[in-house]
Order: C-alpha cells, then structure tokens, then sequence
C-alpha cells in the first residue's frame, strides 16, 4: 500500500519518488506481480487507456516497422471503466506503487461519467485524459471543467498537439502534462494507410523539443521519447522533466530493466 | 520474468526463411507452437522483440524461426522464458494431417518426430512447392498430398494440426471447409505480437467463439473449432 | 527556358510536369549545370532559402545522426536578397527548369520588401515562404496580404504547425502548400542541445499523416517525407499530393538519382 | 557526377579507426588531404555519404578511412569522385612537420612517402600515444615527438601539415601559436559535410581571411594563414 500518514498527500501536485512512469498501453490494466521486475523502478504505474463503454480491437490493427521504430495501431481495446474497476480496483489497492488511471475522453460528458467511479479508489495518484488529435482548446478546457474534483488531472498531448493546446495548458496549470508518442500513418501490407501512434527512437528528436517547448512554458512535464538508451533519459530530465515515460523499451527482453536499474 | 543471454550458434537457411541454432539449456526449449521472445543485444533498437518458434531440425537440436535478415552467428540474443500453448498431439492419434496453409511448413514439421514415433501416419497437405533443401529434411515416411486431398477426404485424418497467418483465416475457411473436418484439430495462428502479452495492448487479437483472445497469451495455437466460425 | 508561348500560364497555380521537387536547402540557390541529372527528373528547383539581410552560419552549426535519420543545423547561412538576385538571376532564366524561390520571412514587412524585387523575373514560378516555428495563423494571414501579387505563393509548414494553420490555410487558398521537414533537438558533441529539421526515414509515418489532413481539407499539397524509397513516393501520390520533395536522399551518392529516374 | 560502385574488399583496424581497401581504379584514388564520398548501398539509409580520406598503408594500396562501424568486407558501396583541395607538398621542402591535433595521425601520415621520397626529413608532432598497429606501418626515418619540441623550435619545419577538429581549432591555436611559424603551413580542418557541397548547406563553414568558405569544396586542406586569426 502506498498511501501511508507518514507521506503527505497534496492534492493537485503530482509527487514521484522515482523519475519513471511506462506509457499508457505498455503494461496492461493493472501493475500485476509478473510485472514487478519492472515495477520496482517506476515512480508511478499508469494503466491502460480506458474508455466509457467497451472497445474491441480495430478490424486493421496492425504493426509496422519504419527505419528507427514502429507504428502500432490497436483500436485501445478495453472492457469499459465499468468492468475495468471491479476487475482491477483491488490490485490498484495493493499495488507497491502508486497508479494513475488513463481515460480516453471525448466529451465532458465522458469524462463526467467515468472520474466519479475512480474517487473514492485506494491507491490512486492521478487521472491521465487521453485526448483525440483533433482536440480543440475549448473542449480541453470543458473537460477540466467537468473533471474537476479531488484527483489531479494530467492531460496527456503528443508533439503536435502542443503548438495548438499549449495556451489553454497553461491557463488550466494542471498537476503535470504528459507528453505522449505522435501520431503517424503508413502503409499496411495491403497497401491500406493504416493510422497509430509512433514509437521507438526515432521519435525522440521530436519530444525532446516538444518537452523543452513545454517545460519552457512552466508546465510540470511527463515525457515519452522513444527513449531506449540513457543518453536520451539524461537529456530530458535536464530540460526539466518531471519523469521520462518508457514506451517500447519495456516490451523489448531487458532493454527497459536496463534503463530503470542504471544509476542517474 | 527470468533472461537469459544467449549465442547464436548458426544460421540456416530454410526455405525462404531463416532459421539460426541458439546455444541455450534444454529446459529453455520452447514445444511446437510455442515461441521464444528474443531480442538481439546491441541491435534492434526498436525495443521490440522477435518471437522464435522451434522449426524443422534433426534430433537433438533445435532450431528456432524465423530470424530477422540482419542476425550474424556469434551475435548475443536476450530470451525470455518460452511462452504460450503449443500444439498437443494426442498420443491416441493414428494418422496426422498437417496444413501450413499460405506459410512454410516449417512450423508444423516439428511435429514430425512425434507422429512417427507413436507409429501415426503423418500427411503434409499444401499446395505450394516445398523447398528442395526443406523436402531433404523431411523424413521420407511423410506423404505430401495436394489440399484438395484433404478436401476430397476429410475423414482420413484423425488429428490435424494448421498453421495459419490471421490475414489468411478467412481464405483459409472458404477454401478448405474445415467445419466439415470431425477430427480433433489444432491451429497456430501466426501474427504479430509486438508486446508478447506484456502490455495487453490487443495487436494479435482473434475473435474466438469465447470472446477476444490474445494470440501471445492465450495461444498462438487454438483449438480450431474456437476460432473456425468467428475469426477475422 | 521554361515559359513559352505554346504553354498555359496560370496564375496562382501551380503545374508541375514531373512530380518531384528538391527540399529547400538540398541543391543550393540554382540549378547549376554539375546538378544536371538530378534537374532532369523535377518538375521545379526550389532554392536554398533567402532572407532579407544577409545571414551567416549558426555558431553552433551541427548535423546529428539518430537512428532512422539526422537533424541539421545550419543557420540558413545566405548573402541576403539582393546579393542573391544579382548573383543567380541569369541561372534562374536559363534554367531547364522552373525555379521556385524559398524566402525566409518573418513579418509582413519583410516579404513586402523581398517580393517586389523577385517580380519580373524570367522563370520563376512561386514563392515559397519560410515561417517563423510560433506563426500564429494572424501572421500567415498578414504575409499573404502583403505578398500579394503577380506570383503565387506557397507557404511551408512542417508537421507539427498543420493543426495550428490548418484553418487560415484553407481560407487562404494557397496555389499549394508545401509540407517540410518537422522541428527536433537532439544533444550535440558537448551535450548543449542543438535544435533543428530532421532528415531521413525516420519522419515519413509523421509526414504522410500530415499530407493526409492536408489534402483531406482540400489543400494542394508539396509533400517533403524523408523519402528514400519509391513506395514511400508511391504512399504519398496516392495520398493525392501533387508532387514529392526529396530532401537526404539527394545528398546520397545515387539514392536520390534511382528515385528521380525510377519508372512510377 | 561519375558515380561509381565498387567493393570493399578488406577492412584495417589504425588504431582507433577502421580503414577499408575498395576496389577503385587508380584515377579515382583521392589525394593526401582530397575525400571520396561514399555510401553503401543497401544500407545507411539515411542518405548521407561518409566522406572517406586516404590513410596510411604500405604501397600500392589504398585504405580509405574512417570507416562507419558498420561496413563489412564484401558490401559495395556506391562512391562519387574524390573531391576537395588536398595537401600540396611543394618540391623543394626539406623538413617537414606533420602535426595531427587531437585526432589520430592516419590522415597525415600519407604524406610520409612522398615527403621520404624527396629525400625530406619527416616528423610528427604528437602529444597523443600512437597504438603499436599504427606504429608499426610508420616507417623508422620518421622522428615522433610532442608538440612542445615544435613549440620550443617553430623554426625547424619548412613545411608544416595540421589535421585538426574544427571544434578544436581554438584550443589549437592557443596551446600552439601557430602564428609563431614562418614557413609554409597548410591546415586539413576536419568537419561534418552532410551534402558535400551539393546543397550548399553550410554546415562545414568555416570562417577565413576572406570570408566565410566550405569546408567540402573549398578545403578540407586550406593554407593555415586563411584560418588563423579568424577561425571558429
Ligand atoms: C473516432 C474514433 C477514433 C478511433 N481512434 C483510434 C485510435 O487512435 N487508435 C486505435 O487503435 N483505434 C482507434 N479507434 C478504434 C478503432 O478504429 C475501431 O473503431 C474499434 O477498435 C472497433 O474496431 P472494429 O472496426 O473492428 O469494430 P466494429 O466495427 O465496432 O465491429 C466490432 C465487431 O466485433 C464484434 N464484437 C465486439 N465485441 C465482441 C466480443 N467481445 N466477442 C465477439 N465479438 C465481438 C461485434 O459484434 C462486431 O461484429 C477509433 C474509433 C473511433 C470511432
Ligand atoms: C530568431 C532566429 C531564429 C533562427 N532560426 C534558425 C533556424 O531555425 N535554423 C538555423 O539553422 N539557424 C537559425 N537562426 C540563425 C542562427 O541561429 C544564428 O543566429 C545565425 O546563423 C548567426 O549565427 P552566429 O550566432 O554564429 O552569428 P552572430 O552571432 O550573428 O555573429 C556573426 C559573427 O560572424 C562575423 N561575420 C559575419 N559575416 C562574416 C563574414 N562574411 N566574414 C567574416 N566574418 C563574418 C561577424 O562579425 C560576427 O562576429 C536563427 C536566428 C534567429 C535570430
Ligand atoms: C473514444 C475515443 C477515445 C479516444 N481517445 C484517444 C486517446 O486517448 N489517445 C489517442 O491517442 N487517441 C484517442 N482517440 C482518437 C483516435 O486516436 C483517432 O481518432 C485516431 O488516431 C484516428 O486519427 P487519424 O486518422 O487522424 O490518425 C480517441 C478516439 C475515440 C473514438
Ligand atoms: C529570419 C528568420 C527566418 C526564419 N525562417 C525560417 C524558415 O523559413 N524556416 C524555418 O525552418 N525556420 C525559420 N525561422 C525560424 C527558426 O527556424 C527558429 O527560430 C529556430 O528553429 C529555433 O527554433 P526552436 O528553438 O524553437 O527549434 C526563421 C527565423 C528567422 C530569424
Ligand atoms: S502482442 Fe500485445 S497483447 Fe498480444
Ligand atoms: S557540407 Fe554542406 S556546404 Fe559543405
């Protein structure tokens, strides 16, 4: 258990004790004891995207290799917060680390109904909102306007979402930003242009300056890289970050306990 | 979660693919259908791994397949623990039909040696050419008979086991009828599984008659009655 | 020459006769005669890019390689406007080729000095305009204002302004827009971090999803991608570009020639 | 633009470096101080050629250098013309200096026969340990000693050959003074050069005497008066 007296509980203001966290996706719902290796070198577990009702998996879901990463494509497949908490709301409890719970959320309406279920969980750190690419300043703020409430709320924004969201970012002064993978588009093996998140180190340009554009506003910054080798670690905790998200490194054999074991 | 590290010993060529020796402790032997998730240290620095499946070899060695083009002998691979369900060939079984369907045989070859040992009958049922230097493997007691003989016939195997791409099963069910088979029948589905069940992030799914199924949990072999009418 | 009599002169359009054209900064400020078998196969040569006042390399000019590509830094080091026109104006209209000439502007008075001296000019096709990372869709407006005339203009974005300019650009009504190379930061040689656009493979999933939203919204659209090989020219023309800007492939020894001279 | 594709047929260990023996007629042999640029084909995607310079080697043969790690014996490689200004020893000098600062001596040392040739005495200026493999292709009338003797006695050379790092420049400047010397002095200045010159890039400038200057088509090897007082 994590929360204890001993520690202050701020509200509102993201705490890590350790300056990792895994990318949404990358380790399941819940940081189940399988995982513990891994566990141990994160300041925060965060789960899976979860939506409103079920998701399955896209009819194209796919991934495709490009020079220095992939693309992955999934249709975020979920049984819906619903069955999501009564499944895993015990072993958010008993984790050995905190989790912060990513919502996928188009509405205020979504997420209107979705934050009163998780208030109240033990264990929980923070709520991510995971946003759609073409999410409009007014609707980032109507959904912290609905989402408002006791746990802190951590946008999450890829590279290019940043020029456009950056002013209402700092405006709402949110518990921490996370900076996740861009989006992109590749051809699949049929020639269909199939659409998903990139990742791997050939993204890490990109969101090293994304996270210098960020931190330079005064945002408290979470930020994925494609990160893979420490260098890439060093460079974005000097720009200032928070903690760096592992993304593929953790799915590759000992790549990411590589990362999380090094001494800073 | 144990690592291992271990050596490419050798590389061969098999077929179209390539297939490589790793230098790793019998226990760490993945059955047929299983698969190893390895990764090439100092390389692929995608962070993904590629799973390895046991492929056709003489006794006491154990090939692992495909391997990516750019893995040398001598390269160091990371390799975790064997993983997933693997074929089960009953031991009652008397005549064993094996379908590589649209993939290469090798898969399924390596259930060659245990057909032949419980005295079955063991039948390689494919439509596409088989490698010269594949076929110089394979022992000769294996008869390899066009589809259609399968389709001609279906009552004649009393196990069989596919080998199928996801992108393939819907071809695979109109072409070959398998509903019509009475038998027991088993069938890996071969996909891509970039997270190997770490992240649950859904890439290998199959729709089975229970529901969504992961590929690198819950298979990647299935019973075939599971998936045949619902898969996509 | 290029424009004659038998040809259709189409003002604030562009018509390319071969679909590719070199990036901005790949082959120089004209079309010499030593980059013959590369000019044979554009539809247009774009220059180096000009600025007003003249401009010397960056003190802290750097090429870093990552995996999949490479960020450059150069400073866009050019003698200026004036000097450029004095020194390449006889090569532009002796040109095999039409030649699109790249300005670096960053407020309306600049192109409104800048403009005027390239009209007139035998074998120029359009002006393509450098902007500003930050341009607020109010600048690109006002630059248009001030850049109207006899040539069409073609303004640059890179991946990571399209949200941001998508909305004035449609507006606007540009003979093309011409999509570039995104903004990255890697560390240099002495850990100082180093912006700059970033080359190679690595960026073509980023830059085929932003030549989507573009030609989606009914744009007509130059497409840069990191594109080394004809499946990535072939991704992007069916995406409905109208023509592909090589970039790091022209640098290789013959990477860019097989493109260029490849059948479609 | 001759574009030529050719193997490369051994790779060298110098040192620190790794050199290759590629298979090129004579003609398309570089210079002392001259590049080749090169790409190998089916690889290095990014699309940038690896400028390659000649580097010390017994005669008859060429090894070219650096060479990316990742270039195997048997890989051809698609090479432009040599390009470039490269060193030009004068006849008549009969005391030459070599001073490679802050990087390895390979380059300079190909200046080593033609200066042995006509009948020169050859030294290298070094503060640097050379490796045993390196030492062992010098041939025994070449004297090696630090830097501080060429400080102590910048009156010896007639002709002085510089290697260096453009990052390096300052510092070599200021631990040098090459300022102090009165013969003929020429500097290879050792940079990135991403497009070779085709796009005119700028990001191998170097400032000069009369301006700013490319480092790829208007050096490598400049006379050491140009930089001097104004390189950065
Ligand atoms: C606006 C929007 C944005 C999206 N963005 C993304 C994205 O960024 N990334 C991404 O990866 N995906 C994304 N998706 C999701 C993805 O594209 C698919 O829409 C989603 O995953 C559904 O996939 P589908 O088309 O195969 O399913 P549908 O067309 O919804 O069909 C589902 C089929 O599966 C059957 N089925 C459903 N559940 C079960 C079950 N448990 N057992 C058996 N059968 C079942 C149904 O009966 C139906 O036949 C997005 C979807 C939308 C609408
Ligand atoms: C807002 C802004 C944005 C920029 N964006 C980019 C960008 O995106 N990408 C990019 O690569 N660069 C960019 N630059 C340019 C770059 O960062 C440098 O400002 C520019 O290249 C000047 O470099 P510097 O700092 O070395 O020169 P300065 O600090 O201007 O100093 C120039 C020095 O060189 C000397 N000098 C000048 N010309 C000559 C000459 N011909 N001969 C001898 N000496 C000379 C001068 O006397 C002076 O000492 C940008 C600059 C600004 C102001
Ligand atoms: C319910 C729902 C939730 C979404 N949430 C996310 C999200 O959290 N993260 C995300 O990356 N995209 C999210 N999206 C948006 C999809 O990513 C987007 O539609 C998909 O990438 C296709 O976009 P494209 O074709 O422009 O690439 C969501 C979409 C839906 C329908
Ligand atoms: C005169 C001038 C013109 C500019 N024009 C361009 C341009 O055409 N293309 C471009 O990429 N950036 C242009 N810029 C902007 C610079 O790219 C930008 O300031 C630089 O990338 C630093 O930004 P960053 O630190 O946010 O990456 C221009 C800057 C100046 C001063
Ligand atoms: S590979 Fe990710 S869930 Fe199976
Ligand atoms: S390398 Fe580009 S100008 Fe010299």
């Amino acid at each position: 258990m994590w929360l204890d007296e001993e520690r202050p509980v701020l509200k509102r203001e993201l705490l890590l004790d350790k300056p990792f966290v895994n990318a949404s996706g990358t380790l399941g719902f819940a940081p189940e004891p399988r995982l513990a290796p891994a566990l141990r070198g994160l300041g925060a577990f965060i789960t899976n995207p979860i939506s409103r009702a079920p998701r399955v998996p896209a009819a194209n879901r796919a991934v495709i290799p490009f020079l220095g990463g992939f693309l992955l494509h999934s249709g975020y497949p979920n049984p819906g917060i619903t069955r999501v908490i009564s499944h895993f709301r015990q072993r958010w409890a008993a984790a050995p680390l905190p989790v912060i719970v990513h919502l996928l959320v188009e509405t205020p309406a979504d997420i209107a109904e979705m934050l009163p279920k998780l208030e109240g969980l033990e264990n929980i750190l923070a709520v991510e909102l995971g946003l759609p690419p073409d999410c409009h300043p007014d609707l980032l703020a109507a959904l912290f306007e609905a989402g408002y409430g006791e746990l802190p709320l951590v946008p999450c924004v890829s590279p290019e979402q940043v020029p456009v969201l950056l002013g209402v970012l700092t405006g709402l002064g949110p518990a921490a930003v996370h900076l996740v993978e861009p989006r992109g588009a590749l051809p699949g093996g049929d020639g269909e242009i199939i659409p998903g998140r990139l990742y791997g180190p050939a993204i890490f340009p990109v969101m090293l300056r994304a996270a210098r554009v960020l931190v330079t506003a005064g945002l408290r910054v979470i930020a994925n890289g494609g990160v893979t080798a420490r260098w890439q670690v060093d460079a974005l905790l000097e720009t200032g970050v928070l903690a760096v998200g592992l993304g593929s490194a953790l799915w590759g054999i000992d790549q990411g306990m590589r990362l999380l074991s090094a001494e800073p | 979660m144990a690592i291992l590290s271990a050596k490419l010993v050798e590389v061969i060529q098999l077929g179209t693919e390539i297939a490589g020796l790793i230098d790793l402790p019998v226990k760490y032997w993945p059955l047929p259908g299983q698969y190893l998730p390895c990764q090439r240290l100092d390389g692929d620095m995608d962070g993904l791994a590629t799973p390895l499946f046991p492929v056709l070899v003489g006794p006491n060695r154990l090939a692992l397949g495909a391997l990516p083009a750019t893995w040398q002998p001598g390269d160091l691979v990371a390799c975790a623990a064997p993983q997933g369900h693997g074929f089960s060939l009953p031991g009652s079984v008397r005549r064993v039909g094996l379908v590589p369907y649209g993939v290469s045989p090798n898969r399924l070859l390596t259930l060659v040696p245990d057909g032949l040992a419980q005295q079955a009958a063991v039948s390689l049922f494919t439509d596409r050419g088989i490698p010269e230097d594949v076929l110089a493997r394979v022992p000769s007691q294996v008869e390899i008979l066009p589809l259609a003989a399968l389709v001609e016939e279906p009552g004649w195997p009393d196990y069989l086991a596919v080998d199928v791409d996801r992108s393939g099963l819907t071809t695979f069910i109109d072409q070959v009828a398998p509903h019509t088979w009475r038998c027991e029948a088993e069938v890996l589905i071969f996909t891509p599984m970039p997270c190997r069940g770490v992240g649950e992030c859904g890439v290998c799914a199959v729709r089975t008659r229970r529901g969504w199924r992961y590929v690198c949990a819950d298979g990647p072999v299935f019973p075939l009655k599971e998936v045949v009418h619902v898969a996509r």
